[in-house]
């Protein structure tokens, strides 16, 4: 065991650059969510007020916004784990050729710039776009379907961004199962289902919810996809906060709700990674 | 040998949702096609006129050095700091490592809109606003914690006696970890290190605040033309893009083999 | 070479003590084991040899160097880990290159070196491999020349041979004893494994939570064990409850059961004390029947090669095992028979339970 | 790369004049139009920071009083919030040789900011769908165009003035919304898109998604240039002008340069190329528009019946529409 300073002096600096350009700026905006904000006037300097805390709290349409992104963050983890879960397993156990090319086609679609990207769904998505054209030309569909600006539409757009990020964590703990385990199971008289269900998917639990947390926050977070392909009629927190700093300049709303969102994350986070700790035994 | 391989219903899911993954890259990159002056799929009229005005463009060209400059910056940068507290961390070498451990993840919550107005506020205060330095910063804000956690996951599955051989066969603290301990987390920490520059390369909401007049990085320059009209130039820029980072990506698996370890 | 030795050395974790002021001295070219079940601080002697745990008070010499102070690449020593701690991105070569390298060897030199090394463990041919390309009998030999190439000054051992399966392990036993006997290094060997300990090393020191119970030559601690924990830790003991229903001088007697009574040279207890009663297996001696001895009936008999156990019910009802040489008439006696049992005082020690 | 780095120092240069401008087209504009005559005649460069209005507005109170831009583009609502909030400087007409060419009305509160061209909310139509040129907003209602025109959100300025434009037609005043509110809500449901980025629309009427929709005339100008089958036509209940205007904010260091620049914007050249380019119109005395642009850009008749919404009213009232908004109509 290497002594403390040790540790002190490697970890300092990073500790000391996140004090100095993160948690610093961060808390400069907490006093601007206490203030009271007049349209037109800006930020009344000196006031203090718990209103934009207690407006969020009251106000129906800001729970609708909260348990929506909720929602949807929770929407495009599960998505991700089931879309995930058989490429994964397959880039895991799958032929060794295979290994290297599939990976690089799951890296690769990350590196195409979030923007483009939207644009890229919105000409597939559209109600003139390629899938529904496709869908009429075929006579499977006579009106085309909503695909975008709606639940529809963020889900699939979202999933597609943070996908490549849940395969790349589950492929890893997957990988890290003991083989021996899962042909004990097999020996003891267990089908292939029971094998995966009881062995091998409790087994790769933690991973999964890692991944799951990187993935929830990140979609709850998202900002720029949300805009695009969710549109002014499917608000997510990410684009509310956006509004209230961008569109209607009230600071003290969108930072209070920014701190609103931070606080359910950073929950969320705690309690996933204590039923991780659960999982896997060690609390 | 284990029976649990995947079979035929396994590995047609796996490739539809790889298809799935491809779709929208493929359809940006036949917008850049395109005659037409807005994105449109299918393109009408094949062209390679959008590649010459994008390659032709300083503004355009400026934008991607500054990004990629930018990137890889902060990608080290983030390195150099992530991988020695990562290192302090999973050795277990000072109190109060949890509560660093959050605090590194910390910005991955924050909605970015709020990270970059608050940095903007904070730069004005100390003079560091519209400095490439104050950019740099910010962005290894947002990349470091991609580079602590896979550097924290790579360190815990590593032998703690490999780095004790070592010292005692003669190698400083600081050799032991140079011969042994990176060599082997390395294709982990590729991994973290292609997170965090594809996290730099593609934000918008915090770069947005902190750029100044003469600079302005790639994704910058795409949202602020959205407002006035995407032609396939943006398409052709993101194809160029990819072709590059995609290349870059097969030099680095060529190199260190990462993808066996993520 | 040099010798090596503890100065009241001692290490505490959070006023936790896990070694408690240890002195002794490895002469050199000795063979010293540290022997004791797992968490009785033995590991933890050995790392703070190796300078990758710091003592909390004491003094660890190397000759007449003090080198408690010291990094741990700069004390000059080999060090075998439990787990070989092989680099697995290094070859063999390059693997037991790594200390010479550090030494700054020169290349015509180091070369020749290592492969001395290699041949010295018979790997000469696997210079080109990887660890994970060798078995594990293979991966224990490279490290141990990986440790011996730079000529260590005390060379030390990790339960080396842990990891090794039973047969594998008797080889390596005597190949590692050849070699340190042929290098005449100085040699500190951690393990809990007795028949390792006794069969290898010049002297033993027997450890129990921290604290050294008895540092002697494999026999005097066999035969004549300093303490209770080493009379129940060396060798396989019967253990059995009893009461104390005599003193004289060190010794007593012990009673087992209603009717039953031993004489003991080592009783500590007062008369009338619960305790627990040791007598080795070996040290319970089967008697033609009509001797002096303690009657009982064999309910069971296990034949293992070389020895053969008996498992004794004595009339009084409490069961002991014996062991005899495979061969001879006592050897062959079947379940059922009558036996007398004749056990001599020093075997037997009475001990309080801890 | 490093050398990149270097180049890059955070203090801008003395003679370099910081503006900010809309991306995208509206930037290449003003490259042309008023980049180089302002350069050719002070000798000083110009670097363009680009970004909307809401961001510059942002990004001004954030750097609270000490902004790294000597001028900007910024639509005249968030302005007048920026004098409120006394994060600018006053023009001075007399550093602006052209003040005297410049239409009254163009002058904020205390000369807070000029207004530097003239646009406004009309309707945009596909003259291929559509045989009779609508002529009022309420066209929007026909059943011809169930399911095949589209409104603006209201975090564009077309979703806005779309609603006070009802609001006034239903009786509704500035101070009472209620009206275009109710109006508005059936129109929104049945549009195929609020949309949020003006260029939303182009693919709309490219595919021929839509027939019709409240849209700008300049962009329809623009893309018609470009092929786009659309053509504009202004309402008889008047349309809504969009006044965007240049504005110093506080902290310059380089007041007597960025005077000259707006000088430059202000001039009849800089108006007029960049109304030319823009389908856009302008507000100084003596630019006579070609033909062409006039027929699509606010002038004459449909210039004279522009609902300019006074900006100080607008900037209180935004906040609590847009709220209103996201809850009844967006919902």
């Amino acid at each position: 065991m290497r002594p403390a300073r040790h540790g002190m002096a490697l970890a300092a600096p990073l500790a000391l650059f996140l004090a100095a350009f993160f948690v610093m700026p961060v808390l400069l905006t907490l006093p601007t969510s206490f203030r009271e904000y007049v349209p037109g006037m800006g930020i009344t300097a000196g006031s203090w007020t718990l209103g934009n805390y207690r407006e969020i709290l009251a106000d129906s349409y800001y729970r609708e916004v909260m348990w929506r992104t909720l929602g949807l963050g929770a929407a495009v983890t599960l998505a991700c784990v089931l879309l995930g879960y058989p490429l994964a397993f397959m880039i895991a156990r799958g032929p060794a050729r295979w290994r290297m090319p599939m990976m690089m086609l799951v890296i690769f679609p990350m590196m195409l710039n979030l923007v483009v990207r939207s644009f890229g769904w919105i000409a597939l998505l559209a109600n003139r776009g390629l899938v529904n054209n496709l869908l009429m030309d075929l006579g499977l569909i006579a009106a085309p379907l909503k695909l975008m600006f709606n639940l529809t539409g963020l889900m699939i757009g979202l999933t597609h961004i943070y996908l490549p990020f849940m395969v790349l964590m589950l492929v890893a703990a997957i990988q890290n199962i003991p083989r021996d385990v899962e042909v004990a199971a097999m020996t003891l008289g267990s089908s292939r289902l029971h094998v995966f269900t009881a062995i091998t998917l409790p087994l790769t639990a933690p991973g999964m919810l890692a991944g799951s947390i990187l993935v929830f926050v990140l979609t709850i977070s998202a900002l720029v996809t949300p805009r695009m392909l969710g549109g002014p009629t499917f608000k997510v927190m990410a684009t509310l906060i956006y509004d209230e700093y961008m569109q209607t300049l009230d600071w003290p709303t969108g930072s209070a709700l920014a701190f609103v969102l931070s606080g359910l994350a950073i929950a969320i986070i705690w309690a996933s990674s204590r039923l991780t700790r659960r999982w896997a035994g060690t609390a | 040998m284990s029976d649990m391989m995947p079979r035929r219903p396994t590995a047609i899911a796996a490739w539809a949702v790889i298809v799935f993954l491809q779709v929208p890259v493929l359809v940006v990159v036949l917008a850049a096609f395109s005659t037409t002056s807005y994105l449109t799929i299918p393109p009408q009229g094949w062209t390679l006129a959008w590649f010459g005005k994008v390659l032709s463009d300083p503004a355009w060209l400026s934008a991607i050095r500054m990004s990629l400059f930018l990137a890889a910056g902060s990608t080290v940068v983030a390195l150099v700091l992530g991988v020695a507290a990562a290192y302090a961390i999973a050795h277990r070498m000072l109190p109060g490592s949890e509560m660093l451990t959050a605090l590194v993840m910390a910005p991955l919550v924050m909605p970015s809109v709020v990270i970059g107005v608050a940095m903007l506020q904070y730069f004005s205060l100390i003079g560091l606003r519209g400095s490439l330095v104050g950019l740099l910063c910010a962005h290894v804000v947002i990349t470091v914690p991609y580079i602590v956690r896979s550097a924290l996951a790579s360190l815990g599955g590593l032998d703690a006696s490999l780095e004790e051989a070592a010292r005692v066969l003669g190698a400083t603290g600081l050799e032991a970890f140079r011969l042994v301990t990176l060599p082997l987390i390395r294709p982990g920490l590729v991994a973290g290190a292609l997170f965090a520059f594809i996290t730099s390369l593609d934000n918008v909401p915090v770069t947005i605040f902190l750029i100044s007049a003469r600079q302005t990085t790639l994704p910058v320059l795409i949202f602020s033309s959205v407002e006035m009209g995407v032609d396939p130039s943006v398409a052709a820029i993101s194809t160029l893009l990819i072709v590059v980072t995609g290349l870059v990506l097969l030099v680095a698996e060529r190199r260190t083999g990462f993808h066996r370890f993520i | 070479m040099s010798s090596l030795s503890f100065d009241r050395l001692g290490k505490s974790y959070d006023s936790v003590e896990v070694v408690r002021q240890i002195s002794l001295t490895v002469g050199e070219g000795e063979f010293v084991a540290l022997l004791g079940p797992s968490g009785c601080g033995k590991t933890t002697i050995l790392r703070m040899v190796a300078g990758l745990v710091q003592p909390s008070t004491g003094r660890i010499l190397i000759g007449d160097e003090d080198v408690t102070a010291l990094p741990p690449n700069k004390r000059g020593l080999g060090l075998v880990f439990q787990s070989y701690a092989l680099f697995p991105h290094l070859t063999v070569f390059e693997n037991v290159a790594f200390g010479l390298r550090r030494q700054g060897v020169a290349a015509a030199e180091l070369k020749r070196r290592v492969e001395d090394a290699l041949a010295m463990v018979r790997l000469h041919a696997h210079g080109g491999r990887y660890p994970r390309q060798l078995s594990g009998g293979q991966q224990q030999r490279v490290a141990m020349a990986r440790a011996l190439a730079p000529r260590p000054r005390v060379l030390l051992f990790d339960e080396p041979l842990s990891n090794l399966d039973a047969q594998l392990r008797d080889e390596m036993q005597i190949e590692l004893k050849r070699l340190q006997r042929s290098l005449g290094i100085t040699t500190l060997f951690v393990t809990h494994d007795q028949s390792e300990a006794l069969s290898m090393a010049d002297r033993v020191c027997v450890l129990a939570n921290g604290v050294m119970q008895q540092f002697d030559t494999p026999e005097e601690v066999y035969h004549r064990p300093a303490t209770a924990f080493v009379a129940s830790f060396i060798g396989k003991p019967n253990r059995l409850p009893g009461t104390i229903a005599g003193r004289d001088g060190a010794g007593g007697t012990v009673r087992l059961g209603p009717g039953c009574t031993l004489a003991s040279a080592h009783v500590t207890a007062a008369v009338g004390a619960v305790v627990e009663v040791v007598i080795r297996h070996e040290a319970i001696h089967i008697v033609p029947e009509g001797a002096d001895g303690l009657a009982g009936t064999i309910t069971l008999r296990a034949f293992n090669g070389a020895r053969v156990h008996y498992v004794v019910r004595l009339d009084e009802g409490v069961e002991l095992v014996a062991e005899t040489a495979s061969s001879g008439a006592l050897a062959a006696l079947a379940v059922g028979t009558a036996v007398r049992l004749a056990i001599a005082p020093e075997a037997v020690f009475a001990m309080v339970p801890a | 790369m490093l050398a990149l780095g270097l180049s890059l120092p955070a203090a801008a240069r003395a003679d370099e004049l910081v503006v900010g401008s809309f991306g995208g087209s509206f930037a290449d504009n003003v490259k042309a139009c008023h980049v180089a005559a302002f350069e050719k005649a002070t000798g000083s460069t110009v670097a363009l920071k680009l970004g909307s209005s809401s961001q510059f507005a942002a990004s001004v109170r954030a750097s609270a009083g000490a902004s790294d831009m000597d001028v900007i583009f910024i639509d005249n609502s968030l302005a007048v919030q920026i004098h409120n909030e006394k994060l600018n400087e006053p023009l001075s007409r007399a550093k602006l040789n052209h003040a005297g060419e410049i239409i009254p009305s163009a002058w904020g509160v205390d000369d807070s900011y000029v207004v530097a061209m003239v646009s406004a909310t009309a309707l945009v139509y596909n003259p291929m769908l559509v045989k009779t040129p609508p002529t009022s907003w309420l066209d929007l209602m026909d059943p011809q165009y169930v399911g095949k025109y589209a409104i603006g959100d209201i975090s564009g300025t077309s979703g806005l003035q779309f609603l006070l434009a009802l609001n006034k037609m239903k009786g509704g005043t500035l101070d009472n919304i209620d009206p275009g509110m109710e109006a508005i809500k059936p129109i929104a449901k049945g549009s195929v898109v609020l949309y949020t980025q003006a260029d939303q629309l182009v693919s709309l009427f490219e595919r021929g998604e839509i027939a019709i929709a409240v849209w700008y005339p300049d962009r329809a100008g623009v893309a018609a240039d470009k092929g786009l089958p659309v053509a504009v036509a202004y309402p008889k209940e008047g349309s809504v002008g969009i006044l965007p205007v240049v504005q110093i904010p506080k902290g310059t260091k380089k007041i007597d340069l960025a005077h000259k620049f707006i000088d430059v914007v202000l001039s009849a050249e800089g108006q007029k190329c960049f109304s030319e380019r823009a389908y856009i119109g302008s507000v100084n005395k003596g630019v006579t528009l070609s033909e062409k642009v006039a027929k699509i850009a606010p002038t004459g008749e449909t210039l004279d019946k522009l609902w300019f919404v006074d900006p100080d009213v607008l900037s209180r009232q935004i906040p609590g529409w847009t709220r209103r908004w996201q809850r009844e109509v967006a919902r």
